[in-house]
């Protein structure tokens, strides 16, 4: 096996003072006593650029490994490595986080509309920009006595201050101070960050307001308590990473915690089965959305979310119709701690074709008010936000950004556990290496940031409230796109 | 090729004027004709129409249709679909003058009806929405006929050409109301469809409305889910509809209305200027019916069956000024033109974004209509009247 | 008063404190040129590591002064602000200093033959502290309490 | 409030740091024989040596009476204290009234009577005068004799070998520094000065001085150019002896630093102070103690009420560039360290650290010297780490972040 990087240190710039050394879960740096000198082994780099950032001198990059495999179109370099591997191995071949493989980012080919002369543009700094959204069922039956008082019906619903939430990610798959961070950030931006299905930390109860509970297939971490604990309820009936699989977090990450916050015994693996045993069929959903919803008092929205696959319209509309209140859906690229290579790299649909059906198929039936629409995987940006709106989501899961913001370079070695940057791993040493003091501002500050941008946008639309760009798909243009592309996405094509 | 109103969206500028007396004193057509006259260059001849309430004393009882027919064959059509539906009572072309700059006229008729009780009762609906449905299925499936008015006791007269010479070929003189609005329309292009022009209306709901929303895919695509369908793309329709689906299906009051459509700011729901109860209702207002939010430069007049309401956008992005007379109350998009009307109103002002002026007659008006519409404090100015500092 | 506080909780022990404050002490423009001419610079913040914590110590800025009061050269007094600065022209290198801080937070100068101790940055550059700045992890902060 | 102080050195200074504190108004009168600013007494040696200008030698800035509001009367001796007029009188007849007096005389070099002392020139190491004596007679290679192997008269063979001199040292004790370390570090430091080219002669003491050389009781005679006599020193007691104070060994203060006698207070060299580490009276002859004990005094001379504890003996110092730091008693049980440069000593008594010794390297010892003196039980730290080095490490989570001022969660 060749090493995937190569290490370049300049001699000139390095001043040995070793920090790559200390900060390499890997152990690629060394200092040698006796040559004087920091010596590395890029063997086990995985290039997750914690020594480049932390290097005072900028002494340090990080390279591809210049070394080729003779060029094959067909048997690309990465082709035959996993081929060596699987040989090696005899196992299934694992990645962590999202599709890394050249499939079409439908959001880099929708293009946005801004006011000219016949309606202006709207100042973000001069006039309220309004991006507060609820979630949930909207009844409209309004009825008003004789005395004009109106009386109507008042279903649970989560409010976001930014149409932005965390989206799930386990306790178990990412640390405690990653999750402490996005705890404290949705808290502190009005919006609400997801437990994953790994529980909920005692230390955590405390942001319960601003959590989403999720049930997943193994229930891990679920009782009473943890399920009045948050302030949503989220089915997880599939991940966008690895449709139809299920999850497993290794013994070895299973500290006395995790054990604790998951309820199952210490170093046993975490095994969430692909399907939740007791729900084969769309009714036997609705069961369980009713139950939850029994269970803690009929207070809470429940959130189902599914991948987005095929027929990804057609399930839509049974879970809307099964009594959940919010539908997220999860695009092929969204992230995940580990997945098997070949289901995440070719499994799902896009996010933006299966929003944009979903969409329009709810509204078809006319049912689109009976839940709210969340998408994710993957949102990379306020733009990505706007046009997930636009074509008629009413907010979007971020975890990929989010994680980038506490600092992952998408090394996408989670499943290693020896995350240098503290995030996916559980060993004391590298956990201690995510502050949440700092892990919550960034949040706060990339949502912040995205919320500025939303506003601009949306000014520049001639819109002051987010909900006035919900669906509105004529801020749309598509660029490059066939006519059936744009037929699914519902809008026309730039220049019409 | 120019694409006529439906097949695309054309955004325009506009004037609009209207009145309303309170006690039902009905006033002869030419005041509201030399209203928009004065605002001439707001209008650039490619559509203007008026709205009358109390017009048709004699048949206030039918509902009134307006139709341009294309050709015979529309109207041959169209009269066999209304034949099957309702009882005619009456039906003539509508009088017209020549005028030189009004050109390509269709064939204009009214119809004076009443639904056939068989028909309504097979139906299941009541009798509104069962004239509103057959109005939308006329303009939706017989082509080269267009209902413009279907309201009873008022009517809608719309053209290609500057709202004066529309009032002048309508022959406006000849009809009394006791309310009257106008709009001069400012379209950035259009080969002119008649039935493109404004007032938009649906029953008795007419709006002539100054502006260009941004929220409108937003809002179309919502009230569609409610039966409508938005054939001519413009943002006069969809908010008629999103009037009616409120005000008239769900009952709402129009103060409410005006909530939903212009709803209050997040930091004044949050400033303690509403009442405990008033703030939670807006804010469930703006959870339920989020999607029928108007963003975007709007004023509007609403006119309906015992009334009108001014709205402009919550930003105040489009002008718009209010006065008072005695018991008439102006509204338009400036105020020359209502001092054309009047010259010595008793006040005039410039109602804030988002406030709704809602002007209904008064209980013991000549001319009400049925009692279930009759607003509550009907016959004041529904809204504090205060001098906005924007004009 | 503001002083450079260690959240033992937070640090890494990576020692970039140690390195952003020599060089920045150094009088050198950057880090490289401060570590590789010549005199190796002395870091006036201690990384020590533990087992399961670690932390930097510098001045504490104590109450007692025992350094200050016991320099014999006259070479460390205390600014108005209340920082106790060296002035390396006087001190002779007894380290009476050295004897006397109870928090070891006099730093040796062996080459120079006398001590170094933290000053806050007073003398090198605006803003907080180069060892709270160059802190990746926010373990070390400026602050009053 | 007239104060005066007599004494211009450190313990002076810190009473006049004291009084400050808490009075920034009231007169402060200074009076020293020596005429000179106040000026580091440790560092004549520096200057001798070259490595401290004259301007370096002063103890504080040059406007330092200026802006303490202090009256400097140089180069007057006081000759006598008038308790019942409370007044100083001068050795030029003029008296200055006193309301609190300070009496900071320090000490004086102690000069035992020795054969034919009397029939050569000799010098003492005290005070820059005795040091400028020195430098103006010093020639490059000169043959000096050093009668006194501490502090003092080591320090004068460093300060000399700048000028290429031929040093022999002569103590009457078997080995250096018999004050500070014990008989293995002492044997360390020995051969380190010896390898610097100063010669040792111990265990005898000169039996007759002639010119040029001196004859020692073990036979042997040493030709010199010049001749230090740096065998100890004597506290300067007789001012509040005469007026009827209490004196012992030195002058006799309560914790507060006052004399037995009304208003009059004392600090410094001059002084008996007790020693926590061995709890017994004792001179600790330290610039520390002469400031911390001058401090004191003067916040209560200013009407506060302080009282001196924890005082322990204490020495930094360097010879040639080996460098002991020393604190506190030797007696109990010893842990020792050595290599060939260092050499390190703990003394534990009662559970406790009691002193230490730290040669070659003495980072951080001051974390030990604060154990000592915050008598820090030994189940309160990790004694290995302790044994280690001087850490913050080794005291436990809480007193560490107590010490370090952190967050407790």
């Amino acid at each position: 096996m060749n090493p995937l990087f190569e290490v370049i240190r300049d001699p000139d710039r390095c001043i040995k003072c070793r920090v790559c050394e200390r900060q390499c879960a890997n152990e690629v740096h060394k200092y040698d006593p006796d040559l004087d000198k920091m010596i590395s082994d890029p063997m086990t780099c995985v290039d997750c650029q914690r020594c480049v950032c932390l290097c005072p001198t900028h002494a340090l990059k990080i390279r591809p490994n210049e070394n080729q495999f003779r060029e094959n179109a067909n048997w690309s370099h990465q082709t035959m490595d996993e081929i060596y591997k699987q040989a090696d191995s005899g196992g299934v071949l694992l990645s962590a986080m999202g599709n890394p493989k050249d499939y079409p980012v439908y959001w880099d080919k929708i293009l946005l509309n801004a006011s000219q002369v016949t309606n202006p543009p709207i100042d973000p700094l001069r006039e309220p920009m309004e991006t507060k959204t609820f979630l949930g069922k909207k009844s409209q039956k309004i009825t008003y006595d004789e005395n004009g008082k109106a009386h109507y019906e008042k279903t649970p619903y989560l409010e976001l201050d930014v149409p932005i939430m965390f989206s799930a990610m386990s306790f178990g798959s990412i640390s405690k101070n990653a999750h402490e961070s996005l705890a404290r950030a949705a808290t502190e931006l009005g919006t609400y960050y997801n437990t994953g299905e790994g529980g909920l930390h005692e230390d955590f109860y405390k942001y319960g307001k601003n959590t989403i509970c999720q049930v997943a297939s193994g229930r891990f971490g679920v009782f009473k308590g943890y399920l009045d604990a948050g302030a949503a309820i989220e089915i997880k009936m599939g991940q966008g990473a690895k449709p139809g699989i299920g999850g497993h977090l290794p013994g070895m990450k299973i500290n006395d915690e995790i054990s604790k916050t998951r309820m199952i015994p210490k170093g046993t693996d975490a095994i969430s089965p692909a399907p939740h045993h007791d729900i084969y069929s769309i009714e036997d959903l609705r069961q369980l959305v009713f139950s939850l919803k029994e269970a803690t008092n009929w207070e809470k929205p429940v959130i189902v979310k599914i991948a987005a696959v095929h027929n990804v319209a057609a399930i839509a509309s049974g879970v809307a119709r099964s009594g959940a209140d919010i539908i997220a859906i999860d695009g092929f690229r969204g992230g995940t701690g580990a997945a098997p290579t070949r289901i995440r790299d070719n499994v799902g649909i896009p996010i933006e074709l299966a929003l944009a059906s979903v969409d329009a198929r709810l509204r078809d039936e006319g049912i689109r008010n009976d839940v709210s629409v969340v998408v994710g995987g993957s949102c990379r940006s306020a733009a990505d936000v706007v046009k997930a709106i636009a074509l008629g989501a009413d907010a979007v899961y971020i975890a990929t950004a989010a994680l980038l913001a506490l600092g992952c370079h998408l090394c996408r070695s989670c499943n290693t556990g020896k995350c240098n940057w503290g995030i996916a791993t559980q060993r004391a040493d590298l956990v201690k290496r995510l502050n949440p003091e700092i892990g919550y501002q960034r949040l706060v500050n990339l949502v912040t940031a995205w919320d500025h941008e939303i506003k601009e946008i949306m000014g520049g639309m001639g819109i002051n409230s987010i909900e006035a760009l919900r669906g509105n798909r004529l801020m749309l243009r598509g660029v490059g796109l066939t006519q059936k592309e744009l037929d699914i996405l519902g809008i026309q094509h730039a220049g019409e | 090729m120019l694409q006529r109103e439906g097949a695309t969206r054309i955004p325009s500028g506009c004037a609009i004027s209207g009145f309303i007396n309170r006690s039902g004193r009905r006033t002869n057509g030419s005041v509201i004709v030399n209203s928009i006259a004065c605002m001439h260059e707001r209008s650039n001849g490619l559509g203007g129409g008026y709205a009358g309430y109390g017009i048709y004393p004699e048949y206030k009882d039918q509902y009134a249709l307006h139709v341009f027919y294309d050709s015979s064959e529309a109207r041959i059509k169209a009269e066999a679909f209304l034949d099957r539906h309702f009882d005619v009572v009456n039906l003539s072309r509508i009088p017209v003058r020549k005028n030189p700059r009004i050109t390509d006229e269709p064939l204009i008729w009214r119809y004076f009806v009443n639904p056939l009780p068989t028909k309504l009762q097979d139906s299941q609906l009541d009798e509104r929405t069962f004239v509103a449905k057959c109005v939308i299925r006329i303009n939706d499936q017989i082509d080269g006929a267009y209902v413009f008015s279907s309201g009873k006791n008022m009517g809608v007269f719309k053209a290609v050409g500057y709202p004066e010479d529309v009032g002048d070929f309508y022959r406006l003189e000849e009809y009394d109301g006791w309310a009257w609005t106008v709009h001069g329309r400012y379209p950035t292009n259009t080969p002119g469809w008649w039935g493109g022009a404004h007032p938009f209306s649906l029953l008795d709901y007419t709006i002539v409305h100054n502006g260009e929303i941004s929220s409108y895919d937003a809002n179309r695509r919502f009230i569609e889910m409610f039966g409508y369908k938005c054939n001519l793309l413009t943002d006069t329709e969809v908010i008629t509809y999103i009037i009616d689906y409120l005000h008239r299906r769900l009952e709402m009051p129009l103060e409410d209305v005006a909530k939903v459509i212009a709803s209050p700011f997040w930091s004044e729901l949050e400033s303690g200027k509403f009442s405990p109860e008033d703030t939670e209702k807006y804010r469930h207002f703006r959870n339920v019916f989020s999607s029928l939010l108007v963003t975007g430069p709007f004023s509007i007049i609403l006119g309906f069956n015992n009334g009108l309401m001014a709205l402009n956008d919550r930003l105040k992005l489009r002008s718009m000024v209010a006065a008072e007379k005695g018991d008439t109350v102006y509204m338009s998009s400036e105020e020359c033109s209502i001092r054309t009307m009047c010259p010595d109103v008793d006040k005039i002002w410039s109602p804030r974004g988002g406030e709704p002026i809602i002007v209904t007659l008064d209980k013991d008006a000549g001319d009400t209509r049925s009692p279930r519409f009759t607003q509550s404090g009907a016959g004041r100015v529904a809204t504090e009247v205060n001098h906005g500092e924007r004009v | 008063m503001k002083k450079v506080y260690v959240n033992e909780d937070w640090c890494l022990a990576c020692h970039l404190c140690e390195y952003y404050c020599a060089a920045a002490n150094s009088g050198a423009p950057n880090m490289i040129k401060a570590f590789k001419s010549g005199k190796k610079p002395v870091p006036r913040i201690q990384v020590e590591e533990g087992s399961e914590v670690n932390f930097a110590v510098q001045c504490r800025f104590c109450d007692g002064k025992a350094c200050v009061k016991g320099c014999i050269a006259g070479a460390l007094s205390i600014t108005p602000e209340g920082v106790v600065v060296c002035d390396e022209n006087k001190c002779v290198g007894c380290y009476t200093c050295v004897l006397s801080c109870p928090f070891g937070c006099i730093v040796i100068d062996e080459e120079g033959h006398r001590i170094q101790k933290c000053d806050l940055c007073t003398k090198n550059h605006d803003g907080d502290p180069a060892c709270v700045q160059g802190c990746p992890n926010k373990a070390i902060v400026f602050e009053e309490r | 409030m007239n104060y005066v102080i007599i004494g211009n050195s450190a313990a002076a200074v810190g009473t006049i740091a004291g009084i400050r504190e808490f009075d920034s108004t009231g007169n402060i009168t200074v009076i020293s024989d020596e005429k000179y600013h106040t000026y580091s007494r440790p560092l004549i040696s520096y200057w001798l040596e070259g490595k401290v200008t004259d301007k370096n030698i002063l103890y504080r800035d040059a406007d330092f009476y200026e802006k303490n509001n202090v009256t400097p009367v140089l180069g007057k001796k006081v000759t006598k204290i008038d308790t019942a007029n409370k007044t100083v009188v001068l050795d030029d007849g003029l008296s200055i009234q006193y309301d609190k007096l300070m009496v900071a005389t320090g000490s004086k070099p102690f000069v035992p009577p020795m054969n034919g002392l009397d029939k050569v020139k000799y010098h003492t190491f005290m005070s820059f005068d005795s040091v400028k004596a020195i430098r103006a007679e010093v020639k490059d290679g000169m043959k000096v004799l050093i009668i006194g192997a501490g502090l003092i008269g080591l320090k004068a063979a460093e300060a000399l070998s700048a000028y290429n001199a031929q040093t022999t040292v002569v103590d009457m004790a078997d080995r250096i520094l018999p004050s500070i370390l014990d008989v293995r570090a002492g044997m360390k430091m020995q051969k380190h000065i010896e390898s610097k080219g100063v010669k040792f002669i111990l265990g005898t003491s000169a039996e007759e001085f002639s010119e040029h050389s001196a004859k020692l009781k073990n036979g042997v005679t040493v030709d010199f150019d010049m001749l230090i006599i740096a065998v100890g020193v004597r506290p300067n007691t007789e001012l509040i002896s005469d007026a009827g104070g209490k004196v012992d060994r030195g002058i006799i203060t309560d914790m507060t630093q006052k004399t037995s006698l009304d208003d009059i207070y004392s600090a410094g060299d001059c002084t008996v102070s007790y020693d926590a580490s061995s709890d017994t009276n004792k001179i600790l002859a330290l610039l520390p103690n002469a400031y911390l004990q001058g401090e004191v005094a003067g916040r209560n001379m200013a009407g506060r009420e302080f009282r001196y504890v924890n005082a322990i003996p204490m020495n930094a110092i360097g010879f040639f560039g080996l460098h002991i730091i020393t604190a506190g008693s030797y007696e109990g049980e010893e842990y020792v360290e050595e290599t060939e440069n260092t050499y390190k000593k703990l003394v534990f008594r009662e559970n406790r650290l009691v002193g230490y010794i730290l040669m070659g390297d003495v980072k951080r010892a001051g974390i030990y010297t604060s154990m000592i003196k915050e008598c820090i039980d030994l189940g309160e730290v990790d004694v290995e780490l302790m044994k280690k080095a001087p850490q913050m490490m080794m005291f436990g989570k809480a007193r560490r972040l107590d010490k370090l001022g952190g967050i407790t969660e």
